[in-house]
């Protein structure tokens, strides 16, 4: 296979992990079988995947809330994530973080936030420290529409666009910030003309075409290593499901049934798969094989944090501070 | 006597002024038509609409200080911070503004803000989700500060502190929002700085506040069981405190337990214990104690999250040991 | 006199007060005999008095560190102002606030404020307030460079614009922010371009030429009035002296003796002076007898001041709480 | 030994630390070719030019983010806020991120970040610029807390923040910067967690620390007079606190004065109060006193100043009442 293919067929493969992933949680969550908040990415998988893979496994990434798309994108276990809902110890966080605080600094997961616009400052800071270390890095920063009107959105752009950091800066932008639409909380349309706010470069994409995700990301790190400084990607897409899992809108009191509906009919999985199928560059059978190894992932990452122990209660006095 | 939740007496204390005083309206994260946060709900835009029930984009310093300036130009808002954590972006205009400018400016201005927000988690929502930040607060002159513990006390306060022309802070529990008590029909405003005894006792004071009265309350009963009778009082304000009934109740039992969730050190709890030190040595038979939420960040996983918060078992241990002393 | 005529002479008039009262205040604080710190706004007094000409008595304003010309265009006495800087009970905060913190409801000056950006917010919830209590007064928020890039600049300009609230911002850019020029902190060069990342109205004026920030200020607050939103100002202006009485750069660190003695040829207030004479509008007697009492006005200023009592230490425990 | 000042003590600190590891950096406000700060100086930007002292624009929330983004990604920054007033647009940072970014994750991650501030005032720049915010950062777990008072203290304490893996904040005070003392040729570095008796005496333990100190120090030398005799002990690092050497000294004194300039009601005086209260209750023979700042804003005019923050003569008075009781 040329690497242009296994690249693309990689990309199925993860956008297909994550959402095996998220609709398992669906299950365990209706179950009542995890504990805690979960802000599931369904629906958004083009985005994380397009970007991290225009990514070096030493680059790095800043998540959010909705940070389980981010992390298998940039490489994380679903096993060591299952683990980590599962509040085991075998967890990426000892069971100390849970979804909203997922990180691994070897695989470059600067950490996912609760707290929105907060990742951003932290990205930069990863820029300026990819500066100063004289190394070829960049950093990719995710975001959702709403944040983009904390103030951490703003210092953080004009900094990394002054001193030229290495950081991508990608809006995931699906419309609505909980139950608030985009327009009722932005005063203008297109979130990435912000760029002109800071000087820098800004594009907009339709975030679940994995492809177009991909080749912007691509082009932003280009500019990124090459000490052009910062861009900003809006990524156009939409959540399936509830602001968390659990909160549902019976009413569609902020967004209608069709709307939903028309997102779902645009599947950026399916719609990937099928151009893969045009394209011919693949059989069915190739997506199929993919499906039945990601369930098994899947499967085995259940059992992975099952089978793991709890911390103990004292853990949880542990790893407060370095020696 | 009729019993609603905390969350549903929050809204009808709200309701009732939005009714009584034009001036009074709610600003926030998701706080319109959708109402999903503790101080919102569908019924409360429906009535009063989207100026007056007015979502924000996430934006929570302006939030804070776009309140404030309403406030000082004849408004008298409500401005909802989902989550204390969340105040941690709004501090300067809290601290810096909100709780300074009627003094600074002279001591003419009137400042009619109420900033509400939620505290305390138990929910498995880990560091950045489950903080109870309320003692900050009590260091910042010029802020109130409400906590109530019941349905009846969150509504009394609320309304309270929206009829106040000072800046209040006012707090609710997640873990309380959908516990339900009496409260009463006819209208009833608490004024701020007025403890309540939710439980005589002679053996032990336990103060405390929030959540924990209700850990407080079973450990009570249990205790009960041991004849040892500990008195709760639930101090529903910080700022105004009611320093006067804790001393009283400790001259008769001797003994002082402080009971909050927040982490121990420099929580509100060392303030009152300071203060009883103080004031209250001669009545003292044994050392103050405080029971607070262990110095970590709180954790995910519920086994760890249970063990870094006090609970009813943790008291009635205290208690114990402490009529030992 | 006709009535333009009459505001010009006014706002002659009232950039000298701003001038006087600072250069009085020069003198006395190389005595040391007032206390704190003072932010002198000498060079800058066009851009208060334009902006402030163009609003009414009963309209608002924020107000920064740098806060005195802001007071002054806007009715504040000179008087007690000085007796506030003197520490004095009759000052406008009865000596509690000092230079970075003088305001009055009764003249619609909200406040200066000594945290950078701050105002920011206040303005638009003034604004808020203004909407919501359905009366056409407008908010004028002052805010230097530096404070574009805070995070309030930028929750407030989307709040603003948001919900079209009748609020000016003007960005008073003396180019820089203590020692930091306006292109080492700040990735774009004309602030007021951020107006597009908001959809509102803006532009540039020099802010040294009094009849270009009223005009500007006036059509913002028609704008505003009529119900068409906030808009960004930005007035190019200098600070003549250190960024506050005291701080002497004597060895040019920041700034060249040249640039700082250009922009003093350039003054505000001369300019003016020889346009109204060349405009053949006044004649220099009138400019003389407004030097006069503009003369007097500090003196007896200096004299109430002096004379005012200090407040009594026990003072400092009152007006915190509202009864 | 040879005197420097305070400030000057900072500098060398920073200096022999940026000199020692490449990895350390400052940025902030007017910390690069004109040096106006505290901690910063030409000297400093001509050694190290504009990479490694870093003006930053006017973005306190952001500076903090970007040294934790840098500290967790090879570097080991020194940032740098003016006044502790301006903590306040940058708590989030500080709070929810850096405190906790380390045990949140799992405990792996270090976190070298160096947050230093000023506080404390008396220069009549009134209710924004006069704070002493301490306490808010002793009730975050996650954050070391620095306040030293003399110059070697300073030097020592800054080396030692610096090469710690962990958050610290570290706070010089304003009325300090200009004061000098002797400080040790050669390298020093203050262990955390270790008071410094700067006085002897056995009749009453003040415990103090900043600018308190001196005040302190003040007063014994007064008192001294009268036949008092104080033990005047420096905490200088308040998380981790030295509860030790207090419980030790109040052994010894049976008397306990606390004295910071921070506004009393939950200022850090409350926690050692309620921990002497509990821990050392058997050696009190006297009720524990706290003596800090009144609880209102700081204001402007100087008498009005004076009067709301401690001071030799309110401490001396509070000493000769206490030997009284
Ligand atoms: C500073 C802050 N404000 C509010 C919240 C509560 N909150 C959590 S997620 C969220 C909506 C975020 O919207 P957006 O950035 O568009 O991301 P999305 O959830 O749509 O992916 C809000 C308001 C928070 N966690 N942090
Ligand atoms: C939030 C905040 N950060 C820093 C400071 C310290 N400070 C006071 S004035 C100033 C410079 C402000 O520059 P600018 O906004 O351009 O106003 P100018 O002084 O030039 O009028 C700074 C950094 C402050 N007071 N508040
Ligand atoms: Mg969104
Ligand atoms: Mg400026």
């Amino acid at each position: 296979m040329n690497p242009q293919s296994e690249l693309k067929l990689q990309m199925y493969r993860t956008m297909l992990r994550i959402r095996r992933f998220e609709e398992k949680l669906v299950e365990l969550k209706a179950r009542a079988s995890i504990p805690g908040l979960l802000h599931l990415y369904i629906g958004e998988e083009a985005t994380a995947t397009g970007v991290c893979a225009a990514l070096l496994p030493n680059d790095f990434i800043t998540s959010t809330h909705r940070g389980h798309g981010h992390c298998i994108a940039k490489g994380g276990e679903i096993s060591r994530m299952m683990a980590e809902l599962f509040g085991r110890i075998t967890g990426y966080c000892k069971g100390k973080g849970g979804s909203m605080h997922i990180a691994n600094l070897e695989l470059g997961i600067l950490g996912a936030n609760g707290i929105v616009g907060a990742g951003m400052p932290i990205a930069g800071g990863a820029g300026l420290s990819i500066k100063m270390r004289g190394t070829d890095q960049v950093v990719a920063c995710f975001f959702g529409d709403g944040a983009t009107n904390q103030g951490a959105f703003h210092e953080s752009l004009n900094m990394a666009a002054l001193w030229k950091l290495p950081v991508i800066y990608i809006c995931e932008n699906n419309q609505y910030a909980i139950s608030v639409a985009q327009n009722r909380s932005t005063s203008i349309k297109d979130v990435y003309m912000r760029k002109d706010a800071y000087g820098i470069h800004g594009c907009m994409v339709d975030g679940n075409d994995v492809m177009a995700v991909y080749e912007a990301a691509q082009d932003a790190a280009r500019r990124a290593r090459n000490g052009e400084g910062p861009t900003l990607l809006e990524c156009k897409t939409y959540r399936w499901r509830g602001h968390y899992e659990g909160e549902a809108d019976r009413t569609y009191t902020y967004r209608t049934a069709e709307e939903i509906e028309g997102w779902k009919k645009g599947c950026p999985i399916e719609r990937f798969r099928k151009k893969l199928l045009e394209e011919k560059a693949f059989v069915q059978e190739d997506f199929d094989r993919i499906n039945l190894e990601v369930k098994q992932e899947i499967e085995e990452a259940i059992r992975f944090a099952e089978d793991s122990p709890f911390p103990e209660p004292e853990d949880a006095l542990k790893g407060l501070y370095a020696a | 006597m009729r019993e609603i939740t905390f969350a549903d007496a929050l809204i009808e204390a709200l309701t009732e002024e939005m009714r009584h005083d034009e001036r009074v309206f709610i600003m926030g994260e998701d706080v319109g038509r959708f109402g999903m946060i503790y101080l919102a709900r569908p019924q409360l835009w429906e009535e009063f609409g989207d100026e007056r029930v007015r979502d924000t984009p996430i934006s929570e310093n302006a939030i804070v200080g776009f309140a404030l300036g309403a406030a000082i130009t004849g408004m008298r808002p409500v401005a909802d911070i989902m989550f204390c954590d969340l105040m941690a972006v709004a501090m300067d205009q809290i601290v810096n503004q909100a709780a300074k400018v009627r003094y600074m400016f002279g001591g003419d201005i009137k400042v009619p803000l109420v900033i509400h927000s939620s505290l305390g988690g138990m929910r498995c929502a880990a560091a950045q989700h489950s903080q109870s930040l309320e003692s900050w607060f009590t260091h910042v002159p010029g802020l109130k500060v409400a906590i109530p513990s019941t349905p009846s006390d969150a509504k009394g306060l609320l309304k309270a502190a929206i009829r106040d022309d000072n800046p209040v802070l006012f707090f609710g529990h997640q873990q309380l929002m959908h516990m339900k008590g009496p409260v009463p029909e006819e209208e009833t405003l608490i004024p701020f700085g007025m403890a309540d005894i939710k439980r005589e006792g002679r053996d032990v004071t336990v103060v405390t506040y929030s959540m924990m009265v209700h850990k407080a309350l079973e450990a009570g009963e249990e205790l009960e069981k041991q004849d040892i009778h500990i008195e709760v009082i639930d101090l529903r304000t910080l700022n105004p405190w009611d320093k006067k009934a804790i001393l009283k109740s400790v001259e008769k039992t001797g003994r002082l337990l402080i009971v909050h969730q927040a982490t121990t050190t420099s929580g509100f709890g060392a303030e009152i214990a300071a203060t009883v030190a103080r004031e209250g040595f001669e009545f003292l038979i044994a050392p103050i104690r405080r029971l607070g939420g262990l110095d970590v960040p709180v954790p995910f996983s519920p086994e760890l999250e249970n063990f870094v918060v006090p609970n009813e078992q943790k008291i009635i241990e205290e208690v114990i040991s402490m009529v030992g002393e």
